[in-house]
């Protein structure tokens, strides 16, 4: 075990995958001379040289675009963002064109394509930088979307999208790119996708949390754990293929659910997983499962009020005392 | 500025009825065609005779597939390339075989220039599991990737930064191939064609971008939605630009021959604008009161397809016997092709989760 | 009472409030000498001229994005798209600009804009052209989004939108276009934003869908009421802000649900409502909710193979069998 | 193509540390400054002292502003605007205060020339309630509507077709104002600019498109984003183009001034590419390896303030000691703006939900 910043996770997944396989390719801005907007790509330039680390224009679009033709093509892009806000812009290519041109071809034509760069808020950058993507692209079929809370998560995960055949989206947090965690060295270590993960085991109630907020869980369970409240907490890692028979087995044994998520409320993927636990657990079930999300309000620059709009812990161990029936 | 009365104000340019020469008014200008001859080009009478018979081939499947739809044997849009067919014929005499293309919707053309049978395509219009897509696809979604026919794509413009990578991988691997990329007029207005063409030509990518100026976009003439010369869009980028008569067969025979070797030689992409009609309506649902009869008439006066026969038989490459064999032979592949597609089954119904992903039980979120 | 077909309703409510307010203007592709790709807005320009109706390229980012300036500099503008799934490439301009210029400017600026068109499968266009689009943007705060059944809520709702002072995204189908319904005469009839309906009431179970999929909640809902078991169909019509009091309501007295939506099922409207359901109904809900969406698969181009990917009457009446344990 | 060998294949054009030939680098090539003396461009002594304050205090409240964020007296990104300054007070001087300006998040200049106060303004990046925007959108979103300035925006550029909806709404309403929108040479090379400028020559929208092309885009010189001469762009939509030395605020006012009255006039768009350089890194975590520090200096030499400086000295405009006391006033105008800031309250905790809707009682949905 070594213990890695989240960036260096990362970049050891990229540069490990391009040492053994000469077609993947790594583009998006400042990813080769700036050694990347944040760090992600330092030194890859030097190791890979001008072909296979490519700095592009501002053209979300078009080089998204370029990716996919070129998966097609036969090559493995991995194609950065410098956040998912701007993937926006793109999304024509994800939503459109990598999701669907194997399926509307017959199967003729794979796309192994990953899609990647920081989600969700980063701080006080205000309405525009601020939005989690994962549950929208998670919303159509043909990607796989994944959204990791840990550099060992995020270095076997992000190798296996690499290698995955078909159009993955691999999201990161610019928060978490200096979060430091034991990373398994493992020779080609690998973790698939679709498989989530009980990072703390308990009784009482179920946090289903994935990303930064599965930090806030962390310590929301520490908090908890005072007043004997043992949560089990359980990282999806995965968004989707989303593994949900781990989250249904665990409702089953503590019968109480709150999933916490960054996104705004209105069909996030708490939304998603609420409905599927009453679905597929609803006789197990004590309490109504709870959620705890951005409120559906724009994230605001004043540093009072983004505090306010991020969730809290607070909220989180409000929302286990109320599933707890504790208040 | 003076203050005009607000009822003067007009954003979008009228369409017809606004002129009152009483000219006919034509969807494009056609520059010349070429000069030269068959031999210039290197054409010999067999090549001829095939690239008249893809061209019949390709009149004769859209008119039967009409046919088709109009009886009701198949749904969905059903767009005719009719009046096209020296693009995509002289194109892919011009291409290697293993170069690539990629189109738009309108790419049934494209698809049996690219090996794709009357009978696998007359399947896929029907939606039945013998298609070259499947049934999956659809006229919209012709496809023969081994072939390197990309496919027809749907969404007006998504597929040009698709083409730009069809050319960033042959030259990451050196293969010598290049990559084409056709659209129509009305897709140069978006933003995809922008960053391509900044990227393709900073990248200098092994690229040519062809848009098929038919003169209109559905209803929109392209004088009503886009400004200046389309072909002048390149001199914004540097980019290398060529203007073809696309109602002549050796014109873009011999234009993009010679692009090809350009773009195979420095890597550079192309800007091509080759001007044709289309005679159809739009799709099969329009009423076509943009443009006049007169016009559409001065176009089929041009007809791409009587022009070789013309060129043939003048030149006493064939007689007219033997291109009365080749339309029989056609007229009876497409009505086999036509009973093929009848006759075929519809996928299974297992097919439908088939396709979304490479694995061979893949998860799906219910 | 007018029995009006929905293309009608809708060009009756754009007709009504052109008249009205000189700075309502309609924008889109072949909108004005094409008469509309769908006819929506057929013989406006030969009413409103060339000022008001106009044609624009095919420029989905650029056209909608000249609407948000100009609804910020004091007009109202409509702008139609020619279906949703050409919106995607605008999508910057409604997630990242008309949803948030209010709010990061502190309130200074207003941006009274709807964009419409039709939304969702319109038969066998293949994967690019059939996706349902109304509950990803409600995911993001500061929209606000209507889809809705019947040509009466089309016309009162549309209506709504145009003089609603915030982005409004205004769905409509295509294959429902030449649907006839009765539609009030009331002069200025308008439907509030936000407002559900209940349009058939039943004591054994509520069905909530909008759209194309009331139709099929009507047709399940007789089939099922041979056998006795009486449907409460609620159509929510405004899918954000969404009338959820109403839904309650109903849950309160059928203790049962069955949601219709023809979305893919990740994160849709029927995540949503069912999630809240569980929350805010637990202890009146009999069985679990369940939901009938499009399969999460891209849309097939042969028929049987549509037929069998798009929602039936017979999934809403397994559903409700399923609800109501009769199987 | 011949087969290479796969090593020399590259992409993206290569930065600093390539050339041989140890010439300074220069971001952008300068364009001849104007000629014209003051009273040629119909400026009083007045007005000249006035833009001299504009320019100073813009650098001041920049300056002060970065030690702040050193300070950590507050969050977020900070983009300065530094060297950049003849730009905004040129033009603001050359436009009518009702005519449109919209920008990108370099916004602070622009704000200033168009009435926020220092204090607003050094509020609003503090996240104060009595910002500019109510410390709802930080530096990145200075507005102040009533004066038609529209803000700045974060989205490189996400702007640009809003600004040609701004002047479609004038045209609209023959109201007599021009809008002007404004953004990066990054900016230049989203898909957003090629519609908007079909789109705005196609409906002869009254609007000024300006690039302030200061060399980079973050930390990619112009020639490694975007091709040929960004003015070049023009010519593909017919546009009216022109190229403006921006370290000189008379060619900026001049030239400005004379497109503003032909758009005003004639109601057709123009695309100006205003040459410029900023003098900090692009954001406050930028380490500049991507340019020397002798290129820096290269145009710190010919800094638009100290030009301007010089003019009005060396041509008896003013007295040194006038223009001290210009400084001094806006040194005090800028710290009273820091202890503005400092003092000032936080939104309340309600005003999170402020300001997304019009209605008094918007639902919020949990
Ligand atoms: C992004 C997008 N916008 C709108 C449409 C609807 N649409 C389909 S074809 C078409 C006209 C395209 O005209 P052109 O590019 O000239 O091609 P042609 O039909 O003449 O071959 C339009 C508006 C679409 N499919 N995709
Ligand atoms: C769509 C989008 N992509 C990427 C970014 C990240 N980004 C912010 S500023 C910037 C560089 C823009 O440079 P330029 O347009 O030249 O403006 P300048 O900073 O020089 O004023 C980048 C890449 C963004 N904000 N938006
Ligand atoms: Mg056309
Ligand atoms: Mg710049």
């Amino acid at each position: 075990m070594a213990e890695l910043q989240f960036r260096e996770a990362i970049k050891a997944a990229i540069d490990e995958e391009m040492a053994k396989d000469e077609k993947v390719l790594i583009m998006g801005e400042e990813v080769a001379e700036y050694n990347g907007a944040y760090k992600t790509t330092e030194g890859l330039l030097d190791k890979y040289g001008y072909k296979r680390v490519i700095d592009t224009p501002i053209s979300e679009l078009g080089f998204a675009g370029i990716g996919v033709g070129a998966a097609m093509n036969g090559l493995r892009p991995i194609v950065e963002f410098m956040t998912f806000n701007f993937a926006v812009l793109a999304a024509d290519q994800i939503i459109n064109h990598a999701s669907k041109v194997k399926y509307m071809t017959g199967g003729q034509i794979d796309c192994p394509i990953v899609f990647r760069g920081p989600n969700a808020s980063a701080g006080q950058l205000g309405a525009t930088h601020s939005v989690a993507y994962d549950s929208m692209y998670a919303h159509f079929p043909g990607l796989k979307v994944i959204y990791t809370s840990e550099p060992d998560d995020a270095k076997g995960l992000l190798k296996s999208a690499i290698r995955d055949d078909n159009p993955v989206l691999f999201m990161e947090s610019e928060q978490m790119y200096g979060l430091k965690g034991e990373v398994s060295d493992e020779e080609d270590y690998i973790i698939p996708i679709g498989k989530g993960k009980i990072k703390r085991e308990g009784e009482h109630v179920t946090l289903v949390a994935h990303g930064k907020m599965y930090h806030l869980a962390v310590q929301a369970a520490k908090e908890l754990a005072k007043d004997n409240v043992e949560c089990e907490i359980i990282d999806p890692r995965t968004v989707k293929p989303l593994d949900l028979p781990l989250i249904i087995e665990s409702i089953k044994k503590t019968n109480r659910c709150v999933i916490l998520d960054e996104a705004h409320p209105f069909g996030g993927l708490a939304a998603e997983v609420g409905f599927l636990i009453q679905r597929e657990a609803f006789d197990y079930l004590d309490a109504p499962v709870q959620r705890v999300t951005l409120p559906d309000v724009c994230a605001p620059f004043a540093k009072n009020l983004f505090d306010l709009w991020y969730p809290s812990v607070k909220q989180v161990v409000d929302a286990v005392n109320q599933v707890t029936y504790r208040n | 500025m003076a203050k005009k009365k607000s009822g003067n104000v007009e954003f979008a340019p009228r369409g017809i009825g606004d002129e009152k020469s009483g000219a006919v008014q034509k969807g494009v200008d056609l520059p010349a065609a070429t000069k030269s001859k068959h031999k210039d080009l290197g054409l010999s009478a067999a090549k001829l005779k095939a690239m008249y018979e893809q061209m019949y081939l390709q009149r004769r499947f859209e008119e039967r597939a009409m046919q088709q739809y109009q009886k009701g044997k198949f749904g969905g849009f059903l767009h005719l390339y009719i009046g096209q067919e020296a693009i995509s014929t002289g194109t892919t005499f011009a291409l290697n075989d293993d170069d690539d293309i990629i189109t738009a919707y309108r790419d049934h053309g494209w698809g049996l220039c690219r090996g794709i049978t009357p009978s696998e395509g007359m399947a896929e219009l029907f939606g039945k599991a013998t298609g070259c897509s499947r049934g999956k696809g659809g006229s919209m979604h012709f496809a023969k990737a081994e072939n390197h026919f990309w496919g027809g794509y749907g969404i007006v413009g998504g597929h040009i930064p698709i083409g730009g990578g069809l050319a960033f991988a042959n030259k990451y691997e050196q293969n010598g191939r290049i990559s084409t990329c056709f659209f129509g007029d009305g897709a140069v207005d978006q933003g995809a064609l922008h960053e391509t063409f900044n990227i393709a030509q900073l990248w200098k990518l092994p690229a040519i971008f062809v848009v098929e100026n038919n003169g209109y976009s559905m209803g929109t003439a392209a004088r009503r939605h886009t400004v200046a010369d389309i072909v002048d869009r390149a001199d914004g980028y540097g980019m290398k630009s060529a203007v073809i008569n696309g109602m002549d067969v050796f014109s873009v025979y011999e234009k993009m021959k010679e692009i090809a070797d350009d773009v195979r030689k420095n890597s550079e992409p192309w800007f091509v604008e080759i001007r044709t009609y289309r005679y159809r309506g739009h799709s099969m649902s329009d009423p076509q009161k943009y443009r006049t009869k007169e016009e559409l008439e001065e176009y089929q006066k041009i007809d791409p397809i009587e022009r070789l026969k013309t060129y043939i038989l003048e030149n006493d490459i064939a007689k007219e016997a033997a291109l009365e064999k080749i339309e029989e032979k056609v007229e009876q592949e497409v009505l086999d092709a036509v009973e093929f597609a009848d006759n075929s089954d519809f996928p299974k119904d297992e097919e439908l989760y088939e396709d979304m992903f490479v694995e061979d039980d893949p998860y799906f979120h219910t």
